[in-house]
């Protein structure tokens, strides 16, 4: 494979370091001129990782060793077709969500919008490190960053309810992650001397020198560690992070932070244990079945959630173990699946995220059962919404299918009759929780049935004084926000007809990892 | 010059203490320059001397031109030249922040005193790392720790009862040190620590051995605060001035643990101290407590720098488990900690006396909304908190690694998930005081919120004068660099440091 | 925090008749005694610690008989100041000298260079130099430590 | 018989460790901070007598100093015996020292001490500052 070295990855994680150091400094006085420095940046970033495009599709590896610590400890970028893969999406999402931050914060009126924009340029920067990180270490380093960067942003609103979400967020994220995950590398480190991302792992020759125990409690406790991918008896912060802005949700919680966490979980999976010793092990399957005991667990709780945006949390849990599902079958198409659902489910969930933060501008709602007939005011939003939902689901005119048709193979090739099950009933409830909200908005009169789900002893005497806006003219949110959601939401659906671009990149990492088999 | 440099690091700052007291009486303004100057002068000298090591391997430098054993002998191989850079700097870049903070803490005519004081200081701290001789370190220990004790009783409040105590205890310390020389002279009639390690091995089944043994370790362990014995360490730091806590903080335990280093390793063989007695798993498990029981405590404390205290107490206890594990990776992380410490510590003390030189706030919960009026200075704050906590790429991470791969190397993992667990502890100390600084209580900011003019006024941008950021900035800078470079420090430096038989 | 008022007053001394004569009489010779063990430090018993020790106990035993502004009078704070810090100058110079002059720190044998002397000797007069200076320090701190704890720290003339 | 053998040949030992125990017991149990230096000078003192003791020889032997030692007057026959170990008696001089400087700074600090609160007594010292505390 050949090694190009570039200084493209530094670039591209450096461009929004830069850009939260400008908008630091130019603060609160010139909020178009900060806000300029994000939508700059955000493109910038997004152009110099789809430069690094050609040469991933030609085969080749982008590299760069910024400094070496000791032996087999360094801080390098490698961008491989994973990485890239990542790259891309969490990019383009930055842009698209840098246009809906501007005007939710703006039509909001939110405080403290230079530190809330700093911050995510800083996020940016440490996802983009994740992706393109070439080994263990500089991807904890970058992970514990987003940790930390994204906390102000959680608790953003600074009221004792946030300040306690994002409290939980820092405890859980920070706590698993040098308790487990740190221990982890440490041992990873003391086993094989090295915590370089090898296309077919590192522990393959360590098997015979430790035994399988050590191994698989290294497994283990990477697995706790990356609580990031909201594993089921470490989901706790997903929910409780949803204090945050609707933006953050959007890209943080739908794209950046938890798509990190699978992500690391992937490059562990694939690149440091390597998929061979793992099916020798057998820990993939054991992992395939703690991933299946979360995405439908999550699906249920997610029926019981009130909150649109807890739901949508829910959701996300569930669908995220979809990603460690498909990569831990081991099977090339569950490892395409897996990678395809990053990009698939980003998208979509992003579209739910950000139609919840615009019905939270323009209606002040943030409850399901108050979204009656809410489609007659904000019909382009909750059409975003539909189709969001359609992907999550998996019907076929949109991405949702691509990934989950590949999930569904790969359970068959790896002969995992209860995994189809499991993704059968699962795709059954993202039914059950996301069409009652399409029938609600749509369908439903406004009022009446809110009135009955929710207070029925006073419904008479509330349904004169109801919302002045219930009525049937229109009212979106600011443009701002709506063309930005009608974007992602188109994107569903391109993708479901054009997955090539990403298909090809998807075949070049499985190519890697199993070695051209 | 070279060749006379191991004795020059010690007379330069003696005699430059006295020149100091006599240009304090022809003007007071003189003392603060000069002592620069010659801290400065020191530095170059210790790298002056890590060079000739690196170059020409260990210096023995005779005394009065006496052969050893009878002379005394200065030796200096990697790890003295190591510390010795580690102190030198700290003392220097502690003394330009001197300045405005002495000035604002001390009486006018005591500060003549202080600075001749703090040269003694930094010559008894040179003088233990620089000598070859067990009885000279008890002298230059002494040095320092009188200079200690008269330097903190100038501080507030409880100052002059906790240097009392310290007093008391550190006497003790040293007396028993005292008895482990007369233990070793008695038996083998040498007292060069080069000499000792030749006739030792014969006589390691000695009980006078083994008590003069005990002696030093107990002795030393007061001496650096190791846990049971740590007592007099919080009161007296916290109280101290602000350049004396940064100053002693940042030294005197590295010290303490350096000497602990040469006699587990240098004076006896690690084979005596790890494979004969039970010393290290003694150590361990002591310096684990003392990891836990230090950040417990610096979660209970409001007084800034008594938390910093007591997360001093937990660093020594990282520098002892190096120590006791008994590995290479270990070793190399307690040496790296002796200097990622001293860097990190001087540099939050720093920061306390830069906070309480400006808004005269010593408790953690006045800091709400800090980051407003010192925004330059939360900001280092947070720099070294992170590094504290050991987040990479700060210089804290890469101690620990060293510190956690040794333990995991001994097949201790007890150890190395304390050693996590006690940075999850620091994480918390440090997260509660970020929220406190950052988001303050609802209620004040609220207040805060309605009198607009009443903010501007109260949050107006009031940053430390520069003599004070400029230390506070080299040593942030040192915090991300010696990050960056430790490959590079351990590849070149501390790696010869670790002891034969590991 | 409540510093005390100065409550330390100079109290009226009584002239005490045989005490101020005995010590008139006693201290030149414990003074002079105090330079010949000085001296004799490398013949005999002795050296710069002990003489240094008996010259400062001179001015104590005046600070006995008499009161402190006789001490003062005598040896003036600021003159103790300088002579504590010549002791360790002197101590230290000759120290660098043996350094300027190419050996170790200390090295006095080196000394015959510059004293009509053999190395031995040079050695020996050395010693003698550095004897003095210790000499020197030791009597003047030991002052000093009498006159700042037998009076609380409060003779100093020199206003805050 | 050998035990009293062993207490009496060592005699040296036995007051030095009685010494130490005295003044470690005046360091601790004491609640009046003069009478803790006090111990705290007895302790060091014992260390002191227990160094010179090593260097003691039965038999008139005396301090080694060899007239006629330096320069080329050769010839003359050293016994060891005839002479005390003088190192020892260096050490503790410089051990002195470094004790009374020692001293001195205690001293000086319980000075201090006495102005602030005007008492020794450790108990009532912290009564003050239980005072003084409860009083913020």
């Amino acid at each position: 494979m050949e090694v190009v070295n570039s200084i493209r990855p530094i670039l591209a994680i450096g461009v929004s370091l830069l850009a939260a150091c400008l908008i630091l400094l130019t603060g609160e006085r010139a909020r178009n001129l900060r806000e300029f420095w994000t939508i700059l940046a955000a493109v910038v970033k997004f152009s110099i990782v789809m430069s690094m495009v050609p040469f991933i599709l030609d085969g080749k590896v982008i590299e760069y060793t910024v400094f070496t610590i000791a032996p087999g400890l360094s801080i390098g970028f490698k961008v491989d077709a994973l990485g890239i893969f990542f790259g891309i999406l969490a990019s383009f999402l930055w842009i698209i969500t840098s246009f809906y931050s501007i005007g939710y914060m703006r039509s909001l009126n939110e405080h403290a919008q230079t530190r809330y924009f700093a911050c995510f340029a800083i996020a940016l920067s440490a996802t983009m490190g994740v992706a393109f990180s070439s080994n263990m270490f500089t991807t904890f380093l970058f992970y514990e960053v987003i940790t930390v960067c994204t906390y102000p942003l959680v608790a953003h609103k600074e009221t004792p309810e946030a300040i306690k979400g994002a409290r939980k967020y820092l405890t859980y994220l920070l706590g698993t992650s040098i308790g487990f995950q740190l221990f982890a590398i440490f041992m990873t480190y003391n086993i094989t001397g090295t915590l370089d991302f090898s296309h077919q792992g590192i522990f393959g020759e360590a098997r015979g020198v430790v035994s399988d125990t050590i191994i698989i409690v290294t497994f283990i406790l990477f697995m706790a560690g990356i609580t990031k991918a909201a594993m089921m008896p470490f989901h706790g912060w997903l929910p409780a992070a949803m204090v945050a802005p609707t933006p953050v949700s959007a890209l943080l919680h739908a794209v950046a932070v938890v798509k990190t966490g699978v992500f690391v979980v992937v490059k562990v999976v694939v690149h440091l244990f390597g998929i061979n010793l793992l099916w020798d092990i057998g820990l993939g399957t054991a992992l395939a079945y703690f991933a299946s005991f979360t995405i439908v667990a999550a699906s249920v709780i997610a029926l019981t959630q009130d909150n649109l945006k807890a739901r949508l949390a829910y959701s996300t849990v569930s669908q995220l173990s979809y990603v460690i599902l498909g990569v831990a079958l081991l099977t090339p198409s569950g490892i395409t699946g897996s990678i395809m659902h990053i990009v698939l489910h980003a998208f979509g969930k992003i579209t739910l995220f950000f139609t919840a933060g615009a019905i939270y501008v323009a209606a002040h709602k943030t409850k399901v059962s108050e979204l009656n007939g809410i489609g007659r005011q904000m019909p382009f939003t909750m059409a975003a919404f539909t189709i969001g939902a359609f992907s999550m689901i998996g019907i076929p005119p949109f991405g949702g299918f691509i990934s989950k048709w590949y999930l569904t193979m790969g359970a068959i090739e790896a002969n995992q009759l209860p995994i189809i099950l499991v993704l059968v009933s699962s795709t059954i409830l993202n039914a059950c929780y996301f069409l009652p909200i399409v029938y609600a908005a749509f369908f439903k009169e406004p009022g009446t049935a809110h009135h009955n789900a929710h207070a029925p002893a006073h419904g008479v005497a509330f349904a004169g004084s109801h919302n002045p806006h219930s009525g049937h003219k229109l009212h979106e949110a600011p443009a701002m926000m709506v063309v930005p959601l009608m974007l992602t939401a188109l994107g569903t659906i391109v993708l479901f007809f054009a997955p090539d671009f990403f298909l090809d990149i998807t075949k070049i990492a499985l190519e890697n990892v199993t070695g051209g088999k | 010059m070279t060749t006379q440099s191991p004795a020059l690091l010690i007379i330069v700052p003696l005699i430059s203490a006295i020149l100091c007291l006599l240009l304090g009486l022809i003007r007071r303004g003189l003392c603060y320059p000069f002592v620069v100057a010659v801290l400065g002068v020191s530095v170059i000298l210790s790298f002056d001397v890590m060079g000739t090591v690196l170059n020409d391997g260990v210096i023995r430098y005779r005394l009065g031109g006496w052969d050893p054993p009878w002379g005394i002998e200065y030796m200096i191989d990697h790890l003295n030249a190591f510390i010795a850079i580690i102190i030198a700097s700290i003392s220097f870049v502690v003394a330009i922040f001197s300045r405005k903070s002495i000035e604002h803490e001390l009486a006018k005519g005591k500060i003549i005193y202080f600075y001749t004081i703090y040269l003694l200081l930094f010559t008894g701290l040179m003088g233990i790392v620089v000598t070859g001789d067990v009885f000279n370190i008890y002298v230059f220990l002494e040095i320092a720790s009188l200079a200690g004790y008269a330097l903190i009783a100038i501080g507030r409040d409880r100052a002059v009862l906790a240097s009392f105590e310290y007093v008391v205890l550190g006497t003790v310390g040293a007396c028993f040190y005292l008895l482990g020389v007369g233990y070793l002279y008695s038996v083998t009639g040498s007292l060069n620590i080069m000499d000792l390690t030749l006739r030792l091995p014969e006589l390691y089944h000695s009980k006078v051995i083994l008590i003069a043994f005990a002696f030093f370790m107990v002795g030393l362990a007061l001496k650096i605060a190791l846990f049971p014995l740590h007592v007099w360490l919080p009161d007296a730091y916290t109280y101290a001035p602000s350049t004396v806590s940064a100053m002693v903080a940042a030294t005197m335990t590295k010290v303490g643990a350096y000497v602990m280093m040469r006699i587990m390793f240098t004076l006896f063989e690690p084979y005596f101290s790890i494979k004969l007695l039970p010393v290290t798993t003694i150590l361990g498990w002591v310096a684990a407590a003392a990891m836990i029981f230090g950040c417990i405590q610096a979660l209970a404390q409001t007084d800034f720098k008594r938390v910093l205290c007591y997360i001093l107490i937990a660093e020594v206890g990282y520098i002892v488990l190096g120590i006791s594990v008994g590995n290479r990776a270990g070793f190399t992380g307690a040496v790296l900690h002796i200097l990622n410490d001293a860097v990190m510590m001087a540099c939050l003390f720093m920061i306390a006396g830069a906070i309480y030189y400006k808004t005269g706030m010593r408790h953690i919960y006045e800091f709400a909304h800090l980051h407003k009026k010192m925004p330059v200075t939360v900001t280092c704050l947070v720099i070294a908190a992170i590094s504290v906590v050991g987040v990479p790429p700060t210089c804290g991470f890469f101690s620990k690694w060293y510190l956690v791969l040794g333990a995991i190397d001994a097949r201790q993992w007890f150890f190395a998930f304390l050693l996590l667990a006690s940075s999850l502890m620091v994480a918390i100390v440090f997260f509660k005081m970020m929220q406190t600084i950052f988001f303050a209580p609802a209620g004040e900011s609220a207040h805060a919120h309605i009198d607009e003019p009443h903010k501007e006024h109260k949050h107006s941008r009031d940053e430390a004068p520069a003599s004070m950021m400029i230390p506070i900035f080299i040593m942030v800078a040192g915090i991300l660099l010696l990050g960056i470079f430790s490959g590079q420090i351990v590849s070149t430096v501390i790696q010869f440091t670790v002891p034969k038989g590991f | 925090m409540h510093y005390a008022v100065k409550e330390v007053q100079v109290k009226e001394r009584y002239p005490d008749v045989t005490i101020e004569t005995v010590c008139r009489l006693l201290i030149p010779p414990i003074q002079l005694f105090g330079l010949y063990v000085i001296a004799h430090g490398h013949y005999s018993p002795g050296g710069g610690f002990q003489g240094g020790c008996i010259l400062g106990a001179s001015f104590i035993m005046m600070f006995i008989a008499y009161d402190i502004g006789e001490v003062k009078r005598r040896m003036r704070e600021k003159l103790n100041t300088i002579l504590c810090a010549t002791g360790v100058l002197i101590y230290a110079g000759i120290g660098i000298l043996c350094l300027v002059l190419g050996a170790n720190y200390l090295d006095y044998g080196i000394l015959h260079q510059i004293l009509p002397a053999y190395p031995a000797k040079a050695r020996a007069l050395g010693t003698f130099g550095i004897e003095i200076g210790v000499g020197i320090t030791v009597m003047s701190v030991m002052i000093s430590i009498f006159l700042n704890i037998g009076t609380a720290g409060e003779h100093e003339g020199e206003p805050e | 018989m050998d035990t009293m053998q062993f207490i009496i040949g060592k005699f040296n030992y036995w007051i030095y460790i009685v010494l130490m125990m005295i003044g470690f017991y005046a360091m601790i149990a004491k609640r009046n901070l003069v009478k803790k230096i006090v111990g705290m000078n007895i302790f060091q003192t014992a260390i002191i007598l227990f160094f010179i003791s090593t260097s003691s020889k039965k038999g008139g032997a005396t301090i080694p100093i060899i007239q006629g030692g330096h320069g080329d007057a050769a010839g003359h026959v050293i016994d060891a015996a005839q002479y005390l170990n003088p190192l020892p008696h260096v050490l503790m001089l410089t051990a002195i020292v470094v004790m009374v400087s020692t001293f001195g700074v205690a001293l000086a600090l319980l000075i201090m001490i006495y102005r602030e609160y005007r008492t020794f007594e450790e108990d009532e010292i912290y009564e003050t500052l239980e005072v003084m505390r409860l009083k913020k």
